[in-house]
């Protein structure tokens, strides 16, 4: 494939955002998102094109497009490196990105910053294919850096907002936290591989393997975990993992749009992408994936809870989003990086369905988000209704969509590993299936079941334009298929070598034997408990919210305790509030108005300055005016000589 | 390279005559900006042909030009410039052009005294960055306090004169050792050609004295914690111009003075004191980031994050020993100089643009207390736009020059020691914190008072001036190799100076 | 004993000099005060033809004369040549202030002639008796000079004081000449010298009188402790007595240390380069920190001189070529800065008002922008700015005393240059960033504002390019 | 017969007291002058006996000079006191303050 075709890919959305945010005010509304849309679907197709010439063709391509700089013998370069890992990417994010835009016409249609908006989930799109598609870490950091950019932008758009500008700087300083490892990581590759293209660091990975350094004295670390984790880091900031996920449901303030594309379809995912791209180097140090799969574990399992008593629409989904982010790195960490990489793939499908069918519910009800303040809209609006179904049942796993497939195997996936922790790990993703079914149904039933409980503002609700709807189906349909591909993408070899797992941890070799066709999984699957417990959690929300919706009031009064914990969302919002926020302004103070002023400019400076001010007032007394003082001034200086001198 | 003609004295006396034909022009006389901005103009295009003209593949100085001026001390009139100095210079031409813009309608009261000051000082800079003999050096050195004592004195805030003069002393104080260096070295090298300092073997003894004159000298100006107390103040009571050449072009002369005279000069001292260099450097990224991140006034806050940002300088500086030490893979000395001179260019254009925003806003609502502004974006969006830009590139974000200094230092600090690296990158989240949330405060929100609600958007002067910073700030991040190709092998010659020992 | 007419002509400028000033006197015994003014001219011609004849003579060699007694070299002739051109302006600033005050007398410019010849002869005197004389000569005049503002009592009160005193420096100062004597048996320099060179003499006795003749050297010049005299007399003395006595007497008081501690007694520097030392150290010390407190500014120079002959003693005690001609270069520079500084206080002070408080010079720069910035050159030249003359004179002196391995010397030097630089820049402040107190121009007359002009833009030249002056000094030591 | 080292001490003794004179006085000027003269006096013994002893007639010669300027010496002193006297009305060396800092 030509260095043209990919570098058009990219910058067709760039310039999409340029014509739209720079000049947005000449060219019009219209052509705004025009320019925007063509150059997502340009993406898109050529996208598509490069997949087909991957999978179909088998090539693959890793090259430089231009020096970025040179130091001594270090060369960093801006280079593309596409295989099949990649092009999936590629595919996922500009075909969400394509029906975002299209559905941000019929969303943002009364917004005067419009335009703004198209050019920004454009730049948006350039800069997650600039990640996806780089073949090196410093291509790498610049999309890592550049996503989030354009997310604090888009969390703020509306800047008017005091909770929007607080969330967005929350988000980005967030993600400051998580890159500060990751480049410290990059560091770390630099010095020990002498390169940052990804195929030379890979080549150096057994040689770092052996390396240790000392960090704190008298204790040496393997090299590889250090690396390994401290990038990891990095992807915990941006996919969100306990504790850095704090930024991601105050994201929500954003436009619904935003929270489809950005958070939960695509940018959230690019940790799980990263470390899939460097499992040549996670591969070599049990540490790190250890760590990773606790911390997703934890994420997968604590996060559910959390979504089951939040009543903004948004809010619940982006912590079924943390979930199943957590079910990611869970995959991650037992080396099924197919399977989660196969996840992300189906979650951003379904993800960004309920991310829009929440969004079309919302301008149905007037930007109305509290979703006991719905209810009975399955009559108002089928298109949302059955789409939103899809959604919810894929995200539950139910057999025979998308989500099932991708879930099941990562269960299967962590059910087979060895490394320290998947016992937790297990029990963690397993409980995790109830919660998510009954978190997601709680939603499912109080916004689209029960009796009417919103204000009709005179009209009834009614089925947006269809500029909307129609992403909705559009993404309906890969939220029931796109399991299907799980044979080749999960047990196969489509992703040839753009994942190396060493054969110690290849949990998902031992499936693959068993493996035979997509159907006979569903059938398996339906007997697993998995799949029961899911349906549990169906039934229990049905019972409990549409049966007897007395009962969570009393169970709320019952476990006050756990319900005030999870209302605090565990206290981690509190913690960092009045620990990191407050202590480094506390600090900053004291240095400021001590150290500064009060040490450095009081004492020293000014000290200094005073002490020879006082100094020469004390020595102009000398200057007495009396001439019996001044000849004895001469008579003194003349007795010092002469005592001093004559020898 | 045309040696033949005087490009480098052309430099350097344009603006210094063109500064004096400025001011004997008189206020009343209304050619007084037309003309700045011609020879600033002219001086800008002439110093590009240094850039043009410019060999890259040698370490030697170029443009050299040697005239006997003080024969009796053989103190010559003697310039040139290498992959170091030639940068600087094109970013010290670059920014008076900017300064004379930025305060053409502003100032109303002795503009031809401004414009003259500025001119004149410019010239003198360049002189800083171009001197090959010591004392030539030196004389500049301090003749350009002058200028900036009376720009900050005279067009200064309510407190300039303590301000003034504090910078005028701290600078001063700082400088009279360099001089006593200075003539030492003469004394031992028997001449005060800068270039002969770099051959002359010394005891360690006298390396260490020599360093440590160096340091006070060269940390007053960058400037170093905890010699940066005048910085602030100064930025604080300077005009906008003031704190732009302040901030874009004198504390780099601080950054170069290491690099031309501590490294090769007393390569051992600073091997041996190198970990003094780099404790100070560190604290000045972390003491000095939460310092800035609880100041009300937007030029306080910007002149603190000046001085984290020089901190990346000095680390990148002097961790060369530590790397060497380790003697790792990926050619961390080499990124650490480099990373440490883009910085000072980037910081450069940055601080530059930053000053001017601020001054953007404290002309239309003359005060700088943040708390005074809040959602300007409502009204002000084209500035909005810049000044968000800008924000984000003062944080370092990748795609501007502000990240390609900083990422460089951090990887070649990992190379030195892990902690170095740990403690450099914190500026990844400090740095954010107290730029962004000053951004949040001063622009986001709504509009929070009635002065906020009457502003204007910025003017096409003002548009001008920001639009080519963040051209320049844009095209540095995105493609920095056009500038450090042209200090391979200056930072290749001053390593190996480095590496070997004078002893 | 034989002396040629061309040994004569070695101190033709003294002669010529010395006949002038009893023309000038007998104007004055027949025209009394209608003279004046005639007087005031005779005397500027006298001054300038003076330098003239000087500067022809200095092609035509040089040598001793009169029996070994009076010298003419490079030193005397270059010496001359500025005391004869700094006392035009000298007198030329005076002028203007006198009138204004009714001290418009022809006495002055006579008794300004003879303490110039005073000087002149100083600085060639090769003999103790002759350089004693000249001394005196010029002492008498200007404590006369001191005292003619009859109805002022400062000025008398000054007068006494700088005339007790200096009397009692210059009796110290005979004492070690005839202790020297004593010991060399000679009193001719030369002779000295040479005795010093070839005989072996007691280094106790030697020692005992050099610091004798080191006090009378300390107090023309003014070094710490022999400096008490100095601020009060600068302070309570008529400004232009002031402006006179701050400049040309210190490049004599210069040639007669170079004279007796160079001529005579440079073998034995080792004895007086410590003494030297402690003067130096002192004077800068006490010079600058003191001057801080000042808010009169005629005291306030009278001290910055202290520290100046601090730094000019550094010069002097390197002991090198070198060192003496970085002193002679300060001295000259130093010279010409004062001259401009008491000057500028001239140009500002009115009929019945003196400008001599650091007040005074509030917003000059909005009153008079162009003689701000002069004020400016000078006092920046003062605190040793680059690219100033002043800077080129620290900077000189500063490296003798590092060649010679003094360098902790040298650092207090430079620290105190930075105090000092304090209440250089206070009076900039003042003039700048201050708004001025009373509005009215400067009403100096032409002449004077065209002079102070030059004087300043001669030491920003002289910082622009001070080679050639420099190159004078070194040669006079080669 | 008398020593050099008697005249020496001699005029030592005769120097000290004249310096002492100066600075231990407190109330009259007249009394400095004196001092100043002794002072020269004392020189003037040393410039003799040395240039007796050592057979040289150049002190002696000196010490004529030195006494001529001593007189215009005191001339000059005594008329600065009269004006002085004039302003003040008093020769109070301890009076004559105004001057100091």
């Amino acid at each position: 494939m030509s260095q043209t075709l990919l570098i058009s890919i990219v910058l067709a959305p760039l310039i999409g955002s340029i014509i739209a945010g720079l000049f947005g005010k000449k060219v019009g509304r219209v052509w705004s998102h025009r320019a925007a849309i063509a150059g997502v679907a340009i993406a898109f197709a050529l996208s598509a094109w490069v997949l087909k010439l991957v999978v179909v063709d088998g090539q693959t391509y890793n090259a430089q497009v231009y020096q970025w700089l040179q130091a001594g013998s270090l060369s960093l370069e801006v280079g593309f490196l596409i295989d099949a890992l990649t092009a999936m990417m590629m595919v996922v994010v500009t075909f969400v990105s394509l029906m975002v835009h299209i559905y941000t016409i019929g969303y943002m249609h009364d917004d005067d910053g419009y335009s703004r908006f198209f050019s920004y989930i454009s730049l948006f799109t350039f800069s997650m294919l600039m990640l996806v598609m780089a073949n090196n870490f410093m291509q790498l950091f610049f999309g890592w850096e550049a996503v989030g950019l354009v997310s604090y932008l888009l969390i703020g758009f509306w800047y008017k907002k005091p909770t929007a500008i607080y969330a967005n700087l929350k988000a980005f300083l967030v993600n400051r936290v998580g890159d500060f490892g990751f480049i410290l990581g990059i560091a770390g590759v630099l010095m020990y591989a002498g390169s940052l293209d990804y195929q030379q660091v890979f080549d150096f990975a057994p040689a770092i393997s052996e390396k240790t350094m000392t960090l704190f004295a008298g204790h040496d670390w393997s090299v590889m975990s250090v690396i390994c984790i401290l990038l990891f880091i990095g992807a915990m900031g941006k996919s969100a993992q306990v504790p850095l996920h704090v930024w991601l449901p105050d994201s929500m303030e954003g436009p619904t749009p935003i929270s489809a594309l950005i958070h939960a379809a695509t940018m959230v995912t690019a940790g799980i992408f990263m470390v899939t791209r460097m499992s040549p180097l996670f591969e070599f140090s049990e540490t790190a994936l250890t760590f990773v799969l606790v911390i997703g574990a934890i994420t997968a399992l604590f996060m559910g809870f959390l979504g089951l008593i939040q009543n903004d629409i948004k809010r619940v989904i982006a912590y079924s989003t943390l979930s199943q982010l957590g079910y990611m790195t869970v995959a991650l960490g037992v080396s099924a990086y197919s399977a989660g990489v196969f996840h992300l793939m189906t979650h951003a499908f379904f993800k960004a369905l309920l991310f829009l069918g929440a969004g079309s519910v919302i301008i149905a009800m007037h930007h109305e988000q509290d979703i006991r303040k719905m209810g009975g809209l399955k009559k108002y609006m089928p298109i949302t209704y059955w789409t939103a179904l899809i959604g919810s049942l894929a995200l539950i796993g139910f057999p025979g969509l998308s989500g099932f497939f991708s879930k099941d195997s990562i269960i299967e996936a962590v059910h087979a590993s060895h490394v320290a922790g998947s016992g937790f790990a297990y029990f963690a993703v397993v409980t995790g299936v109830f919660v998510t079914a009954l978190y997601s149904f709680r939603l499912f039933f109080l916004v689209f079941h029960g009796k009417e409980r919103f204000d009709a503002h005179g009209h009834p609700p009614h089925e947006p334009a269809n500029v909307v709807t129609m992403p909705l189906i559009l993404l309906a349909i890969p939220s029931i298929v796109a399991g299907y591909f799980i044979g080749p993408m999960v047990f196969g070899d489509f992703f040839g070598n753009a994942i190396m797992v060493h054969a110690e941890h290849d949990v998902l070799a031992e499936h693959a034997e068993s493996f035979d066709g997509a159907f006979s999984f569903i059938i398996h699957g339906m007997m697993a408990l998995p799949f029961w417990l899911a349906m549990a959690g169906v039934g229990t929300a049905y019972y409990l919210y549409l049966k007897r919706p007395d009962i969570p009031a009393t169970l709320q009064q019952r476990f006050n305790w756990i319900y005030r914990l999870l209302d605090n969302k565990y206290g981690f919002d509190n913690f960092n509030q009045t620990v990191f926020a407050g202590g480094a302004r506390a600090v900053g103070t004291f240095l400021w108005k001590v150290g500064d002023i009060k040490i450095i400019d009081g004492a020293l400076v000014n000290g200094t300055a005073k002490t020879v001010g006082v100094i020469s007032s004390l020595v102009r007394q000398v200057q007495s005016g009396y001439l019996y003082h001044y000849a004895f001034a001469m008579i003194v200086g003349l007795w010092l000589l002469l005592t001093y001198f004559v020898a | 390279m045309f040696s033949d003609f005087p490009l480098l004295s052309l430099i350097i006396w344009l603006p210094i005559l063109g500064g004096i034909a400025v001011l004997i022009n008189g206020d009343n006389n209304p050619w007084a900006r037309p003309l700045s901005l011609l020879v600033s103009a002219a001086t800008f295009v002439a110093s590009l042909g240094l850039y043009v003209g410019f060999d890259n593949a040698t370490y030697h100085m170029q443009f050299v030009e040697q005239v006997p001026w003080i024969a009796s001390f053989d103190i010559n009139y003697f310039v040139g410039i290498d992959g170091f100095s030639m940068p600087l210079i094109i970013l010290t031409s670059f920014s008076t052009l900017l300064v004379v813009i930025a305060g053409w309608e502003v100032i109303k009261d002795r503009v031809s005294h401004y414009m003259a000051a500025f001119l004149i000082m410019e010239g003198l800079m360049i002189a800083v960055f171009s001197a090959l003999d010591a004392i030539l050096f030196y004389v500049f050195f301090e003749a350009m306090l002058i200028p900036l004592f009376l720009v900050i004195g005279i067009w200064g805030g309510p407190n300039r004169v303590y301000a003034t003069i504090k910078f005028f002393l701290y600078t001063l104080f700082g400088s009279v050792f360099l001089l006593v260096a200075l003539l030492y070295l003469r004394h031992v090298s028997g001449s005060f050609s800068i270039l002969a300092f770099h051959d002359v073997s010394l005891s360690m003894a006298q390396q260490t004295l020599l360093f440590l004159a160096f340091l006070i000298a060269f940390a007053v100006k960058i400037p170093m914690w905890p010699v940066h107390t005048w910085l602030p103040d100064a930025h604080v009571e300077a005009p906008t111009g003031g704190s732009v050449i302040l901030a874009a072009i004198t504390l780099k002369i601080g950054g170069y003075g290491l690099l031309r005279f501590a490294l090769p000069i007393t390569p051992d001292a600073s091997m041996a004191l190198d970990w003094f260099v780099i404790t100070l450097s560190l604290i000045a990224v972390v003491y000095i980031g939460l310092v800035a991140l609880v100041q009300s006034d937007l030029k306080k806050l910007i002149a603190y994050s000046s001085i984290a940002h020089m901190g990346f300088v000095t680390l990148g500086l002097f961790i060369v020993f530590r790397i060497f030490a380790n003697s790792a893979t990926g050619s961390g000395a080499e990124l650490a100089i480099e990373g440490a001179m883009v910085q000072m260019i980037s910081h450069g254009f940055i601080a530059a643009a930053m000053f001017l925003s601020v001054g953007v806003l404290y002309d239309r609502m003359h005060t700088r207390e943040i708390s005074a502004y809040g959602g300007v974006i409502n009204t002000m969006p084209v500035f909005g736009g810049f000044a968000v830009f800008f924000a984000m590139a003062n944080a370092g974000l990748p795609g501007t020059s502000g990240f390609v200094g900083e990422f460089m230092v951090i990887l070649a600090a990992f190379q030195a020691d892990f902690w170095f690296a740990f403690l450099a990158a914190t500026t990844l989240i400090l740095g954010a914190a107290y730029t962004l949330w000053m951004i949040k405060r001063v622009m986001f929100g709504d509009v929070t008072n009635d002065q906020v609600a009457q502003l204007t958007d910025i003017n096409q002067r003002e548009f001008i001036m920001l639009a080519s910073l963040a051209v320049i700030v844009l095209a540095i991040g995105l493609w920095p190799a056009p500038l450090t190709d042209v200090m391979h092998s200056s930072v290749e010659h001053l390593l190996t100076q480095i590496s070997q020992s004078k002893l | 004993m034989m002396f040629e007419v061309s040994n004569m002509s070695f101190a033709l400028p003294e002669m010529f000099m010395l006949v002038m000033a009893c023309v000038m006197l007998l104007v004055l015994a027949i025209r009394g005060e209608k003279g004046t003014n005639s007087i005031y001219v005779l005397s500027q011609l006298s001054l300038i033809a003076t330098a003239l004849i000087i500067y022809q003579s200095i092609s035509s060699g040089g040598g001793l004369s009169f029996d070994g007694t009076y010298i003419k070299d490079t030193l005397s002739n270059v010496l001359k040549l500025a005391i004869c051109l700094i006392n035009v302006f000298v007198l030329l600033y005076a002028s203007s202030y006198l009138k204004a005050r009714s001290l418009f007398k022809g006495e002055f410019y006579v008794l300004a002639l003879f303490s110039t010849l005073g000087m002149m002869i100083m600085a060639s005197a090769y003999h103790f008796l002759i350089l004693y004389l000249g001394l005196e000569l010029m002492s008498l005049c200007l404590y006369a000079m001191v005292a003619m503002q009859r109805d002022s009592a400062v000025a008398t009160e000054a007068a006494m004081k700088y005339f007790i005193l200096g009397a009692l420096a210059s009796g110290m100062l005979l004492y070690g000449m005839s202790i020297i004597y004593g010991v060399t048996g000679s009193l001719a320099i030369a002779d000295i010298a040479q005795v010093l060179q070839t005989q072996q003499i007691d280094k106790t006795v030697l020692s005992f009188g050099l610091v004798f003749l080191l006090i009378g050297i300390g107090f023309k010049l003014g070094a710490v402790p022999f400096h008490m005299w100095l601020p009060d007399v600068y302070h309570g003395a008529p400004t232009a007595m002031t402006l006179f006595i701050a400049t040309a007497p210190k490049i004599a008081a210069f040639a007669m240390a170079i004279r007796l501690l160079v001529d005579g007694f440079g073998d034995s520097q080792a004895y007086w380069q410590d003494m030297a030392i402690m003067l130096s150290v002192l004077s800068m010390i006490i010079g600058n920190v003191v001057a801080i407190a000042q808010t009169n500014l005629k005291r306030m120079l009278a001290y910055s001189t202290i520290s100046h002959v601090g730094f000019i003693l550094l010069g002097v005690l390197s002991g090198t070529a070198q060192g003496y001609s970085a002193a002679m270069f300060y001295v000259l520079v130093y010279s010409l800065m004062s001259l401009g500084g008491f000057g500028m206080i001239i140009l500002m002070s009115r009929q019945g008002f003196e400008a001599d408080n650091i007040d005074d010079f509030k917003g000059l720069s909005q009153r008079s922008p162009w003689f701000a910035l002069m004020m400016l050159i000078l006092m920046f030249s003062m605190a040793g700015i680059p690219p100033l003359a002043g800077f080129y004179a620290k900077f000189a002196v500063i490296n003798s005393v590092v060649e010679v391995g003094l360098v902790p010397i040298a650092i207090i030097a430079v620290v105190m240059s930075v105090i000092g630089a304090f209440y250089y820049l206070r009076l900039i402040k003042v003039m700048y960033f201050d708004k001025p107190s009373d509005q009215n121009a400067l009403q100096a007359p032409k002449d004077m504002q065209i002079a102070i002009s030059v004087n300043a833009l001669l030491v920003l030249a002289l910082g622009i390019s001070p080679g050639a002056l420099m190159a004078i000094c070194t040669i006079t030591f080669s | 017969m008398i020593a050099l080292s008697d005249c020496l001490i001699l005029g030592a003794l005769l120097f000290s007291l004249s310096v002492a004179g100066i600075f231990i006085n407190r109330k009259n000027i007249i009394i400095l002058l004196m001092c100043i003269e002794l002072m020269l006096l004392a020189v003037n013994l040393n410039f003799i006996a040395f240039s007796h002893f050592s057979g040289d007639i150049a002190g002696q010669v000196f010490v004529f000079f030195i006494l001529t300027v001593a007189a215009a010496e005191a001339a000059i002193g005594l008329a600065i006191l009269v004006v002085l006297f004039r302003n003040l009305s008093t020769i109070n060396v301890s009076e004559l303050d105004r001057l100091k800092g």
